[in-house]
């Protein structure tokens, strides 16, 4: 466990300062990235998303729920994250270690604070029913930038997901007894119609090893970084969320280059995705 | 929710078009994952699941270990989002014996003695679920096992058979599990016959369960030819490759 | 731990080379069988049940309750065992492990499929108000065949239960404030009442070793047992639930003899049974 | 809830006629249990308790083990159904609470330095609960570890007094400890009269308190008579059998 | 770890013949006690006491809740102690162990039994609405004796605490439209008010060890202490709870003699709690 | 909730009379508790954040041990107490992601390679929070950890900057956390002014980001002489006891 590690590092930090990485691409690129949308029917929305061998799969849920007290006219959303044994001889089972909680927490804040779910828009009735939409992330195959997978995964399940209104209705109709108003709420919304958001910003993460930073680490690159950093943008390059990760630092000027590398790719993601979920 | 007013048989046919032994369209895929020793992805109506095996390898914790033979651990697990309504991620007690009566059904078929101390771990994903994903994700397992590489006397394969409407038929789709009478589970080692998995809910005579499991078995056959063809189609890709 | 099963195996093999079992049983009969009844006077219903030196307690609770939506005039039921250390220097304490998910699992379905519990008549105001049947299996003593004493002394308790009325009634009368439909209910059903319930099957379970397939396997044969069978059959002989256990396989022929055996012997139990309820 | 209107005497007798300083009736069985090293089932009053005494055997998970004595682990618990409204499976701090004082006061009785790193179980199952459970659990552990033949000082033995409408009694029942004034469970060495057990909930003067502690050592004596029979009819069966 | 002990016994068993303790205290005298109230701006009401190098701190915090089915008309209080890793090389992260249970439940006894707080006072609706109290426990510093420090920083945190009016304001006018009556209690409580409470009694520990009892027992001397007795008396001097602990003995004339002495150091540090508290 | 009403500036002053590059009032006190190898007491604000460091020790369990190096196992907590609504007990998401990146901002600036196979623990607790709970923690574990006399390269420090109604401000408090537009917390090592922790939520333009973080950093080295501050008057005190 400490040998292969010490080669790699030997072996990556040669090939870097001659300006390579093992796979040939260029320290600002992206491996392949593909998108499939509408992956599990059962999902209100649902995307299936790879970059390189990596692999995740994501699925939007939606529920009638009760408000938070201090928030009695917003939906709720929630996100979870399982690093399931499948995509990794390291990963257990078992509840959500560290590394699945701030991966399932970054995608979370990437979502929340940016504010791309109207979350107004799914007030049913005030201070007493509103839709609770959950994220759930499915790491299938892990081979290195999780963050970027999960949060791209997310962004195209919730951008393709209908709100349930013809699998919820019975339910509506009988909770009409009690708060007539839904009988104004189905007249609106008669049938499944677009969850509506806002636009989404992209993350995009970035890993530093020695004296380089690479773009979408593959996992033989993260085995070896010393720091990460994840920084998500929006169509205006504006900064909406980041976090730096691992036990090493960032100068100034790291940061605010891998920013512009940041805004540069998500971009190009960007265009991808709107490309993919019909925008 | 049991409903008198639903139909399960329309001028002779299921609900779904099928004839009493049709099973539902299958789609088998080995070597789909690039982490994993071994690997299936199986569409089986509308059931998508994914199969990842990682093994032999040391037993952990080490107090797990056989020093006689390989320990299996089958985790059968459904996604948050696989289900009409959202489930809570992690096992629940249908999960929990669900992996294991699928590790006790995949210990028979696979050569343990080979492997003492270590464990073969055969994680069980459905991604989407509509009736009978036990079996689809056993019968996953089976080439996710082989595409590992790992010895076994023969790919276990499952198929249920049922009653609905007073009817045998085969292998259950979603509303005819939820409205049928009688619903029967098996998994067969399709070279000998003997039967590794068998539950069954519900109600069937005698004479019924008789031939609902013959039903089953040949079932169980005709899903193994599939597995087999997948497995082939995989090293052909491979020879390719080469 | 390796050794004693292996010379366990030996002895008992031998044995039944020659048609016989260590306790001098034949290979389709079960041990001594001891039902009592109202054990637990703190339960609606409850019953002691031994198989030979296994010896296991069953309690009914029952309390109110909400339905679930998507059955909302029905009670709900719930079994739960524990294998609590008392029974087994084996068992451990701690959340329930696989064999006694198991357990309550297959005794669970064995009366929800079989519909012994007639569900619909324990809804008190539909949609809202319905009672919950709680089974608790609690395992005292352990020397073998735990599926058949559990289930028969889940039967044998629900059998005895009563609806506790009386107990349950201060809490009625205020939810009657906002129901007024309780009030028929309690007209109805003014005091403690026998629980509901169709005729149950009975469950006899077999294990092979080697070539012998013995019903009511005692401890030292489950211990060597290569499989094991579990077939509940009603009055008329049907087949009402089935499960399959151990890493060992069965031939066709050899499900089909246990099965007709279990029909026999479940025919006994049931007299046995139904004369210590008094049916 | 504490309600003015019930009355816990009449015609001073206590409502299950009791005088103040009678015991409710106990049975107490040994030797009851298959499995188990020792074993002891009791009932006093409408409380029924079975006791399963395992060891000495090898601590485990190792790191619990003394390398000078055994550890003690009793275990109490309350079955779901013991109780009016039913109480969820598994420890709750009530339980585990209680499984701590029982635990220290079986160690003091205990020869416990003949056998280092084991470990000695006591597993106390409440089958039907009805005021001073803790008591009778206690009691029964005593009876169980005789019966295991665990080498022990004494038979340690619990009985709790308290204060009902400004009197003192001897072992409360359901009503006076639900709507009683004060409760003092003890447990006693009866060869030396040591104290290994009390607690107290309610109000005593310091009066009070030196007369209940009395009742409640006196009603440790006499129940002690009765679990020292029960330990002889167990062994005079056993030599009847012989 | 066996050593220490053995070295600690020895010397503090030499000078307990000497009628001495290690840190010149006679055997029935606390070390110096300090109480700080208001520690906690957020909470309800809050304490940090120190007892010698024992450092606890409490805290009260309120809120909205059901009543049990069984108490419509009382309010709830809880009471949770964390025996968290600061306080100690030897306390543990996770979930509560048998230590941190039995000191909780005693804290929990000396409050819930001797009635302090008059729960029937903290009624908002009868039957639907009441108020909870949580009393929260949090040691700080370790150095013996946490029984009497959790529960004087209890009582001072519960003597010194407002309910909070104010702040659940918004959440109680929204209730009115369902709960007329809350109207009601709205006059009556326009804004903050101090939390009713009964005379508290004071919890007093001993410990033993060889043939000495001391009060007020430090680290060392909980290391080797055989048995353990907290003794809770009102002003009056009655006894309103007792906790022994430990798996060694105590005789009836120890008891009493430690009952007498509890009573002595309780009227004390009575005195000193509400010259803090300013009653 | 945003709330459009709520002002955080008033004649050009933030809500609690601050200029935007403002800190709050910090009081930092090393060495408050008896038993932890290094301690501290910070309030900043109306955060009150006790640390207390345990180690270098061993590592347990064992195999969470590194043999080239300690390990650092930062543990953030509330107080159930701490908040406005109380908070349950117990590590909840929250805190375990706060807990990660604070142990990695400290691995950096440790001289971990001096202690193979032990670990370093620094338990911060938060007894009252008002914003910036994580800045504070890390900086108080900063001041415990010189006092534990562990071997660092540096004292790390943290700040946060942010921005409200547009402007750029300094250590967000309570309020303009609430309603305000971005907040970054950071953390330095002030020796190199190389960056251990960086989180951003909210919403800048890359100007403004470069804006903030330069005044993130100020305001560390500012914290940092009140961290320095401490630590000299713990050893005075220490020197003039001896």
């Amino acid at each position: 466990m400490t040998i292969t590690p010490s080669i790699k590092r030997e072996y990556l930090s040669k090939l870097a300062s001659q300006g390579k990485r093992a796979d040939n691409r260029k320290f600002g690129d992206y491996r392949p990235i593909k998108i499939e949308i509408g992956y599990i029917p059962k999902a209100e929305g649902s995307a299936r998303v790879k970059i390189g061998n990596t692999q995740v799969v994501a699925g939007v849920k939606m529920d009638l729920g009760d408000p938070y007290p201090d928030t009695p006219d917003s939906g709720v959303m929630t996100t979870a994250a399982e690093m399931i044994p499948m995509a990794s001889p390291d990963f257990e089972s078992g509840p959500p270690r560290e590394d699945a909680i701030e991966l399932a927490r970054v995608v979370d804040r990437g979502i929340r604070e940016s504010e791309i779910i109207e979350v107004e828009k799914l007030c049913i009735v005030p201070g007493e029913k509103i839709w609770m939409i959950f994220i759930d992330i499915h790491i299938i195959d892990y081979d290195g930038n999780l963050f970027d997978a999960a949060s791209l995964a997310s962004l195209a399940a919730l951008m393709t997901a209908n709100v349930p209104i013809q699998r919820i209705k019975p339910m509506l109709e009988k909770l009409q007894e009690r708060y007539p108003e839904i009988g104004n709420y189905l007249k609106e919304h008669p049938d499944n119609y677009t969850l509506p958001l806002r636009e989404p910003p992209i993350s995009c993460t970035s890993a530093k090893f020695g004296n380089v930073i690479v773009m979408d680490p593959s996992l033989d690159e993260e085995e070896i970084a010393e720091a990460r950093l994840t920084v998500a943008t929006d169509e205006k390059g504006d900064i909406r969320a980041m976090q730096k990760g691992l036990n090493g630092s960032f100068t100034v000027d790291e940061i605010k280059k891998v920013i512009k590398a940041s805004i540069d790719n998500g971009k190009k993601i960007r265009e991808e995705l709107y490309k993919i979920v019909g925008k | 929710m049991k409903n008198d007013n639903i139909k399960l048989f329309r001028d002779g046919k299921r609900v779904d078009g099928r004839a009493t032994d049709d099973l539902r369209p299958i789609k088998i895929e080995a070597g789909v994952l690039h982490r994993a020793d071994g690997s299936c992805y199986l569409e089986w109506g509308g059931n998508k699941i994914m199969v990842a095996v990682y093994g032999p390898r040391e037993a952990i914790p080490r107090h797990t270990q056989n020093h006689l033979r390989a320990i299996v651990n089958a985790r059968y697990n459904m996604a948050a989002f696989s289900v009409e309504d959202r489930k809570r991620p992690g096992p629940d007690r249908r999960s929990r014996e669900i992996s294991k009566v699928i590790s006790e059904a995949l210990e028979k078929i696979l050569l343990l003695e080979k492997f003492p101390r270590a464990s073969i771990d055969v994680n069980i994903e459905v991604l989407n679920a509509e009736a009978g994903t036990r079996c689809a994700g056993l019968t996953a397992a089976g080439v996710a096992l082989a595409d590992a590489g790992i010895p076994m006397k023969d790919i276990p394969v499952a198929c249920a058979a049922g009653k609905i409407e007073g009817q045998l038929v085969l292998d259950l789709g979603k509303e005819e599990d939820n409205y049928g009478d009688a619903d029967l589970p098996v998994a067969i080692s399709p070279r000998t016959g003997e039967i590794l998995l068998l539950q069954m809910d519900g109600h069937l005579t005698f004479d019924e369960f008789e031939k609902a499991l013959d039903m089953a078995i040949k079932g169980c056959n005709k899903v193994s030819e599939l597995q087999k063809a997948a497995i082939i189609q995989k090293y052909k890709v491979e020879l390719e490759v080469e």
